[in-house]
């Protein structure tokens, strides 16, 4: 049982610099919440505010309703799991593990059941006598991980754990990760800067930049309608499409002008805007490369020729310019095209590209937030 | 005279037997002292502190810790940290002053003090002054010089011809050691053709004069002497004992006689300095004779000081000097234990005798008149040996001595009374004493109406009174007298 | 100085790219002496704002604080006890007594004399029953300046203390009007190894170089305004006293004072110049030496590369005293080498190793040089064996010879890397007593920089001159201490434009 | 044409390779050769002095009996209890004061760090007289000049924190921070993580803190004065060089040499790894 409450948590450094600012979130017991944005922007600070490691400048830390700020690590109920794994190199996998029993002075008998056991876990047990230097990486990984289960803590923070791994392993460690949670059934807390992982594990998402939140949300939340033009391009992959361009209004319907085509607001979309009222004018307007559609005609049409092509397997990706030499990236999947299709896409071919209103994202090019939100 | 002189010494004797008398009750005790001795005499030293303990008639016993320290670094030691120091200690004569500015010699009581001037020679019981007062015990009077030479190399008939052992030298070449870029024994030269440097002292040790003339006529040949040995490739600028290391003239003292002795065996020489020629006159090289001394540190407690002036009288009195002739050749300061046999049998102490001819009792010399002394010797060997650039060296001495001089606080801070006074025409300086600020001519003079001066400070112009010359108007003999707080300056009759 | 862009320097010719750069550099040195004077200004300013804050504090705290807040002020450590922490009482309470009484019977006294340093010298009785002198002393001018400087370092802890005491008792009461509570003894015992562990780690190093390091060169700087000298000290009949600075004057004034027929400011410009000389050629030398011989072992092919490194290595075992005594007695003018080679008939007269002040200057370089090589040689082993091996991968397939590869990656990377090293070895060199003192003493003598403070060598450095002034004829510590100082402002000075111009030299944590 | 370039480039390696190898030699000789002279002439006993040969024309142990029959046992005494206190004391001072500057962020860790680093510029030889006082009025000189050395050189030895410094510096934070949230103190953070994986560095400090003694003769003469039996080794023989002493002494100052370099040397090649990592470290961290 442990849910972890910020409030107007700052972080300020000697030299003046805040590396984050006002910090507001409730953290609800067994939640799993992922911090991600891109380096410097203050979410492995305020992990380790949660943590202890930092000073807290200002605000308060609350773990099961106590206010931890002026709490010792050891003392805050919580268990961390670090970026280059911080295994004590001078000790075996078994007493890296065991490490923080043995500061608790739990009876030794207590502390090899515990260690094996959660070496069975994570199905490390025949490296338990050896040192770290002779682990792979992942096997490290997973030592530090063990080393965090044993301490049976209220809340488990992990700071970037998969980020030393090579891609193959990290996909499977994200997994382990899934399963470990589903067995701890406690809070998580887990900082990263990718995308994927955030998407993939989180309960909520929190991203963050500049030390200032930009959105807190479910996976499914901050993909579907992110908030500002920051999470739009930070979520999913290829980065989403923006372009500049003007949003009419005629009656009850609204279009949008990328181009020179003009393209209308249709579905979902549309009716919010009406509900929004939203003035005609500039904006900035998202599709997601994935949204985006080979075809169209005429009006809806936007005139455009290849430049690379790359081919993913299931999908291609098109990088293509517009008239005005604007970049785009279209996503088409593979199994969308025959032979004949797949032949003409070479450098230099012209193609006309489409998209529908529900893939369309509103950003009002000043401050840069969600029109509908 | 002999006569004469036994009977003073018997009545002195007699006189602080007297004194003692009355207090030995007071002075009988068991003392801890401890004494620092140059590192061969540390085991005679406490064999004669065991003698002093088994035959004095006081009382005293001298709970004695004798430590190696040699007489040069014992002065530095002393001066660094007085209470740290030791009680009785062997020092070099040059050292006095800076001992006794220093507060660490204690002045000789009056028994002590004839002690000391009736047992020992001219030379070392002025070296023991300074004032009118005495500081210290004469241990030896053999800190000269004089020269040890190889048969081999340098026939008998040519040791009393500087140019004569050169030529020896060069031809068989072979080195000539002479420490000339130490003024200790460069001052030999100037010695040698009539040249002299006294420094003089008050009654407190304070330097306050120097009378040195270096810088003359004479100090030219001295300085041609010296270019003549230190511009000849086998010149060695060294007092060591040199024999195994190619040198077949050294010039060193009696220290060395007993490693040189070793070196050369059948070939040892030894003998006075030779004599040097210029313009057809043969000038002998003269050199500074030296006695080291023991001097006590200043003690808060009377008695012990008493029972250590005792101890210091015992180790130094004719029977210890001549155990140390005996046991390390060292000559002794005591008249009569210069007459003993053991003595007279060492040759090292033979030839320093002959040598005494030529020599000058070391006098107190300013600490820095070494370092600046000595550079005579670099720098006349880095002349031509023309008359000009040797004068040149010497008056570059004149203008060292004469800064060093007005460094001391003494002279910087001194008046002094310049003008048309007392024979001179404002080119020298007449002292002057002080009383609190009231500064007063050291003599009266004989002055004529129109007679002007001025008092200065420091020897310089920036402060000195009165502004315009002080004129006198009606002749006499007055004091002068300057109150350095107004900057008045008045005539006082003498009485 | 005309500011090119990025691309306009790249247009430059190697040689006006060479001219542009050292100007670069000299132009930025009356910048970084001023931001210097700017950083100097705005800490005394920054330390009388923190004084007014701090002040400012203390009367709010007073007035806003409860009545044991304000027996506090007066009785240190009250508060605590009335608020149930009472190590911390106790522990203030004993520091004030402690104050209190050494004020009373030793630290006034000390202070009254400080002005003046004491009046009366030791006397001298004549006692005529034991025929003997007595000496007492009084006044005693070091213990006065020693015990004066202490009280006042102690008068310094302990407002330190009391405002602690003050600041403390302000929290306190912060804490429990937010209802919480406060640190008990235990606590305060407990977090001594824990979130205070680095006050109980400093404690004693500090306080060691508090008192051995700081305090005797708050003493020596002051002995510098006195007239110390073996004449003036605490035991001689004269005292020393303030003289203000005057021994300034002597130093720097171009007139009079020394006696070797030159001032003392000339004789301290020689004696700067060959300093700086040595400390330049003694680490450079030793730099590109040892670099080179560290990359002749290091070469691939080259074997028994452990024994090499073993032989140099085990000279920097062998303690200086020995090597460097054993090897400029070797090179004296009787010594083993002149001996020898004249014994082989190579030379008629020896060589004046320690006796031609040129032939001495070259002889303590090579000297030093054989040294230095060990320490470099290791030392440039790490880090070359740190380059990547891609670069000269690279570099090789680019058509460079090895010389080109040595001057495009192996200096370049070494003099970065090693660039703050490089500093502290050249003012380490400036301070090299050792090596100096050791082989020549500072021998051979100058004649016309010797004479009031000492004999002066040719290749003596100011640290062994300092040495000299202190044990020679007269022991006149005051100069030694303006020279003290002296070296202290030319070390501060080039470390700081070094430190300020060259762009490697960055604050630590780009190291970590 | 390839074979030939291939042969070329092996016969110039073979060229370069030799003469690196003559050089090397050349350097070891004269890197040994003093050494070697002192022992030769360490058992010299036809005379004491200098002499302008090195192969004794006599051999014997005159020189080692001298020094046993000298106050040479005493001195080496001195030393080897000030280098083993000092080995112990200023390992832990100069331990605490790295570790800390280096893992602690403390308000005052700038200030501090920059302190010091000022004080390091005043050069040491000035504060020996007032040092010397200090410790005689502490009763600490002259015949109790080792326990006085011992706390004047263990006293300052926290400015000389900044090789052990940028080793701390080395070891992630990351273990800290591991054991502290798995628990432990900052106390035992240090005893547990830290040291164990600073054994170089602290092997280096000892063997440097245990060398230095041996060559201190300025301070040491200075403390000591006067008194031999609170002389170090160094202190000892340097008066043995003096003009007056060293055609007595030259050979037995020789001996001694030879036994006061030969334990420090085998320790010092025992612990030459070490030594190497800490120099090296140091270096770069400044």
């Amino acid at each position: 049982m442990a849910s972890v409450k910020l409030t107007g948590v700052k972080k300020i450094y000697d030299n003046k610099v805040v590396a984050v600012h006002d910090f507001d979130l409730d953290i609800h017991d067994k939640e799993f919440v992922v911090f991600v944005g891109p380096s410097g922007c203050g979410k492995s600070t305020t992990l380790r505010m949660i943590a202890g490691l930092e000073d807290i400048s200002e605000g308060t830390v609350e773990i099961d309703g106590e206010v931890v700020n002026d709490l010792q690590p050891k003392d805050r109920g919580i268990a961390m799991v670090f970026q280059n794994y911080a295994l004590y190199p001078h000790m075996s996998v078994y007493d890296n593990i065991a490490f923080s029993l043995r500061l608790k002075k739990v009876p030794e008998d207590v502390v090899y059941e515990r260690v094996t056991n959660a070496a069975a876990i994570l199905g490390i047990t025949e490296y338990l006598m050896r040192k770290p230097r002779a682990l792979s990486g992942g096997q490290r990984q997973r030592v530090a991980i063990g080393r965090a289960m044993v301490r049976d803590s209220k809340v488990f923070l992990m700071d970037e754990p998969l980020s030393n791994l090579d891609a193959k392993l990290r996909n499977q460690m994200r997994a382990e990760i899934i399963l470990l949670r589903q067995k701890l059934d406690t809070t998580f807390i887990y900082v990263t800067h990718d995308q994927t992982e955030a998407m993939t594990l989180g309960d909520r998402i929190v991203i963050m930049k500049d030390g200032y939140i930009m959105q807190v949300g479910t996976p499914t939340e901050v993909f579907e309608m992110p908030h500002n033009l920051f999470v739009a391009e930070f979520i999913g992959a290829p980065k989403m499409n923006i372009i500049k361009t003007n949003l009419l209004r005629e009656g009850d319907k609204y279009f949008v002008t990328p181009f020179g085509s003009k393209l209308p607001v249709n579905g979902e979309k549309g009716k919010m805007l009406l509900e929004k009222n939203a003035p005609a004018g500039e904006i900035l307007l998202g599709v997601r490369p994935e949204h985006m559609m080979l075809g169209g005609e005429g009006e809806t049409a936007i005139e455009c020729s290849l430049v690379v092509n790359e081919m993913m397997g299931s999908e291609f990706h098109l990088h293509v310019d517009t008239a005005d030499g604007s970049r785009l990236i279209v996503r088409v999947p593979t199994i969308d095209l025959d032979a004949e299709g797949r032949g003409a896409l070479v450098a230099g071919q012209k193609l006309s590209i489409t998209f529908e209103g529900k893939a369309m994202h509103f950003f009002d090019p000043a401050t840069e937030n969600n029109l509908l939100v | 005279m002999k006569k004469l002189f036994a009977i003073l010494l018997a009545l002195s004797m007699l006189l602080s037997m007297s004194v003692f008398a009355s207090a030995s009750s007071e002075i009988a005790g068991t003392y801890d002292v401890t004494i620092w001795a140059p590192d061969a005499a540390v085991d005679l030293t406490k064999s004669q502190v065991e003698a002093f303990n088994s035959s004095n008639e006081m009382g005293i016993v001298i709970n004695a810790t004798v430590e190696p320290v040699s007489e040069a670094d014992a002065a530095s030691n002393m001066i660094l940290d007085v209470s740290a120091g030791a009680d009785l200690y062997f020092f070099a004569q040059d050292q006095l002053s800076r001992l006794i500015q220093a507060n660490a010699l204690t002045k000789l009581g009056q028994g002590a003090a004839a002690f000391v001037k009736d047992n020992n020679s001219a030379g070392s019981v002025l070296a023991a002054q300074a004032g009118e007062d005495y500081y210290a015990y004469p241990l030896t009077a053999d800190n000269g010089y004089f020269m040890y030479y190889d048969k081999s190399v340098v026939p008998e008939e040519d040791v009393d011809s500087l140019e004569a052992i050169i030529a020896d030298c060069e031809a068989a070449g072979k080195n000539f050691s002479f420490e000339l870029e130490n003024a200790w024994y460069n001052a030999g030269f100037f010695f040698g053709t009539g040249c002299h440097s006294d420094w003089i002292t008050d009654d407190a040790g304070n330097f306050i004069a120097i009378d040195d003339d270096f810088n003359s006529d004479a100090g030219l040949i001295a300085a041609k002497g010296i270019y003549k040995l230190v511009s000849s490739p086998i010149y060695v600028n060294s007092g060591n004992a040199d024999f195994a290391s190619g040198s077949a003239v050294v010039v060193t003292g009696t220290w060395n006689y007993a490693t040189i002795l070793e070196q050369l065996g059948d070939n040892f020489g030894v003998a006075d300095l030779p004599s040097f020629e210029v313009d057809g006159a043969e000038y002998h090289i003269g050199s500074y004779s030296g006695c080291k001394l023991l001097g006590v540190k200043p003690q808060e407690d009377a008695v012990k000081g008493a029972a250590l002036n005792q101890l210091a009288q015992f180790l130094t009195n004719k029977d210890c000097q001549i155990q140390r002739t005996v046991e390390f050749g060292w000559g002794p300061a005591n008249k009569e234990a210069v007459q003993d046999e053991a003595v007279a049998s060492n040759p090292a102490l033979t030839a320093l005798a002959e040598q005494s001819n030529y020599a000058i009792p070391q006098p107190n010399i300013h600490g820095s008149w070494w370092d600046i002394a000595k550079v005579i010797t670099t720098d006349v060997k880095a002349t031509d040996g023309s008359d000009d650039a040797l004068k040149a060296a010497l008056q570059k001495y004149e203008d060292s001595i004469a800064a060093v001089f007005e460094m001391t606080d003494e002279v910087r801070n001194a008046f002094t009374l310049i003008g048309t006074v007392g024979g001179t025409n404002w080119d020298t300086d007449l002292p002057m004493t002080a009383e609190g600020d009231i500064w007063t001519s050291n003599e009266a003079y004989e002055m004529e109406a129109g007679t002007e001066f001025k008092c200065r400070q420091g020897k310089a112009w920036d402060t000195a009174y009165p502004a315009d010359n002080f004129v006198v108007e009606t002749a006499g003999t007055y004091y002068v007298q300057l109150d350095a707080a107004s900057g008045e300056v008045s005539l006082v009759p003498a009485a | 100085m005309k500011h090119y862009s990025d691309l306009e320097f790249l247009r430059l010719s190697k040689g006006q790219r060479f001219v542009y750069k050292l100007t670069a550099f000299f132009c930025g040195i009356p910048r970084a002496i001023g931001r210097l004077f700017i950083k100097i200004w705005s800490l005394i300013k920054g330390a009388f704002l923190a004084i007014g804050r701090e002040i400012g504090d203390v009367c709010s705290t007073f007035k806003n604080g409860d009545w044991k807040t304000k027996t506090s002020f007066l009785v240190m450590g009250f508060g605590s006890f009335a608020r149930g922490q009472i190590l911390r009482g106790v522990l203030f309470l004993l520091f004030e007594v402690v104050f209190i009484g050494y004020m009373f019977i030793a630290g006034g006294h000390w202070l009254s004399l400080l002005p003046s340093l004491g009046k009366e010298g030791p006397s001298s009785e004549y006692n005529a029953v034991l025929d003997t002198y007595v000496t007492a002393y009084h006044d005693n001018s070091f213990k006065i300046l020693l015990y004066g400087v202490l009280t006042i370092f102690f008068i310094i802890a302990f407002i330190y203390t009391w405002r602690v005491n003050v600041k403390q008792n302000k929290i306190s009461e912060q804490i429990l009007k937010s209802g919480k509570k406060l640190k008990g003894s235990k606590d305060d015992l407990r977090s001594m190894v824990d979130e205070n562990f680095h006050a109980t780690l400093l404690a004693l190093p500090m306080t060691g170089i508090m008192v051995f390091t700081v305090m005797p060169i708050v003493f020596m700087v002051l002995v510098a305004f006195t007239n110390y000298d073996g004449a003036h000290n605490g035991f001689s009949n004269n005292l020393f006293t303030w003289v203000g600075l005057d021994n300034f004057n002597t130093l720097l004034s171009w007139s009079g004072g020394n006696g070797g027929g030159q001032s003392y400011s000339a004789t301290f410009g020689e004696i700067l110049t060959w300093t700086l000389i040595w400390a330049f050629l003694a680490t450079f030398t030793n730099y590109f030496l040892g670099m080179g011989v560290a990359m002749m072992i290091n070469k691939k092919g080259i074997r028994l590369k452990k024994m090499w490194r073993t032989i140099l290595v085990m000279t920097v075992a062998i303690p200086q005293f020995i090597s460097l005594l054993y090897v400029g007695k070797m090179f004296a003018r009787n010594g083993l080498i002149n001996l020898s080679l004249m014994d082989l008939g190579w030379i008629k007269q020896p060589l004046p190793f320690w006796e031609d002040p040129t032939w001495a200057r070259i002889s303590v370089i090579a000297i030093n040089i054989w040294v230095g090589i060990p320490y470099l040689m290791l030392i440039t082993t790490g880090i070359l064996m740190n380059i990547p091996a891609d670069l000269y991968e690279s570099a090789r397939i680019d058509g460079a010879n090895a010389w080109q590869q040595y001057r495009k990656i192996t200096l370049p990377y070494m003099l970065f890397i090693t660039g703050p090293y490089l500093l502290t070895s050249f003012t380490g060199n400036m301070n090299n007593f050792n090596v100096i003192y050791l082989l020549t003493g500072g021998a051979p003598t100058n004649p016309a920089a010797s004479g009031a403070a000492g004999s002066v060598g040719y290749t003596d450095l100011l640290i062994t001159w300092l040495f000299k002034i202190t044990t020679g004829a007269e022991s006149q510590y005051y100069l030694a201490s303006v020279v003290g100082i002296m070296v202290f402002v030319v070390v501060a000075f080039i470390s700081l434009v070094v430190y300020n111009v060259l762009p490697s030299i960055k604050n630590e944590e780009d190291y970590q | 044409m390839n074979e030939k370039r291939h042969m070329g480039l092996k016969t110039l390696n073979r060229v370069s390779n030799t003469s690196i190898y003559i050089l090397l030699v050349i350097i070891s000789v004269i890197w040994l050769l003093p050494f070697i002279f002192i022992v030769l002439q360490s058992f010299r006993v036809e005379s004491t002095y200098q002499v302008g040969y090195v192969i004794p024309k006599q051999w014997g142990w005159q020189n080692y009996i001298n020094l046993w029959n000298s106050d040479f046992k005493r001195w080496y005494l001195n030393t080897f209890i000030i280098a083993l206190a000092a080995a112990v004391l200023i390992t832990i001072i100069q331990l605490c004061m790295s570790y800390t500057l280096s893992r602690f962020r403390f308000k005052l860790r700038g200030p501090l760090m920059r302190f010091m680093l000022i004080l390091g510029m005043f050069p040491g030889m000035l504060t020996m007289i007032i040092l010397y006082r200090v410790l005689s009025d502490l009763g600490l000189t002259q015949a109790n000049a080792v326990p006085g050395l011992i706390l004047v050189s263990v006293a300052s030895s926290g400015m000389g924190y900044y090789v052990s410094k940028g080793f701390f510096d080395t070891i992630p934070k990351s273990l800290d921070e591991a054991a502290r949230v798995d628990g432990a103190t900052r106390f035992q953070v240090l005893y547990k993580i830290i040291l164990p994986l600073a054994k170089p560095i602290v092997i280096y400090t000892i063997l440097t803190a245990f060398m230095g003694p041996w060559g201190d003769f300025v301070f040491a003469r200075y403390v000591a004065f006067g008194t031999s039996s609170g002389y170090n080794v160094a202190v000892g023989m340097y008066s043995w060089l003096t003009n007056d002493q060293i055609a007595r002494m030259y050979t037995t100052f020789c001996a001694g040499g030879v036994i006061v370099a030969v334990p420090v040397t085998i320790l010092f090649l025992c612990l030459q790894k070490y030594y190497v990592e800490g120099v090296t470290g140091g270096a770069v961290k400044g």
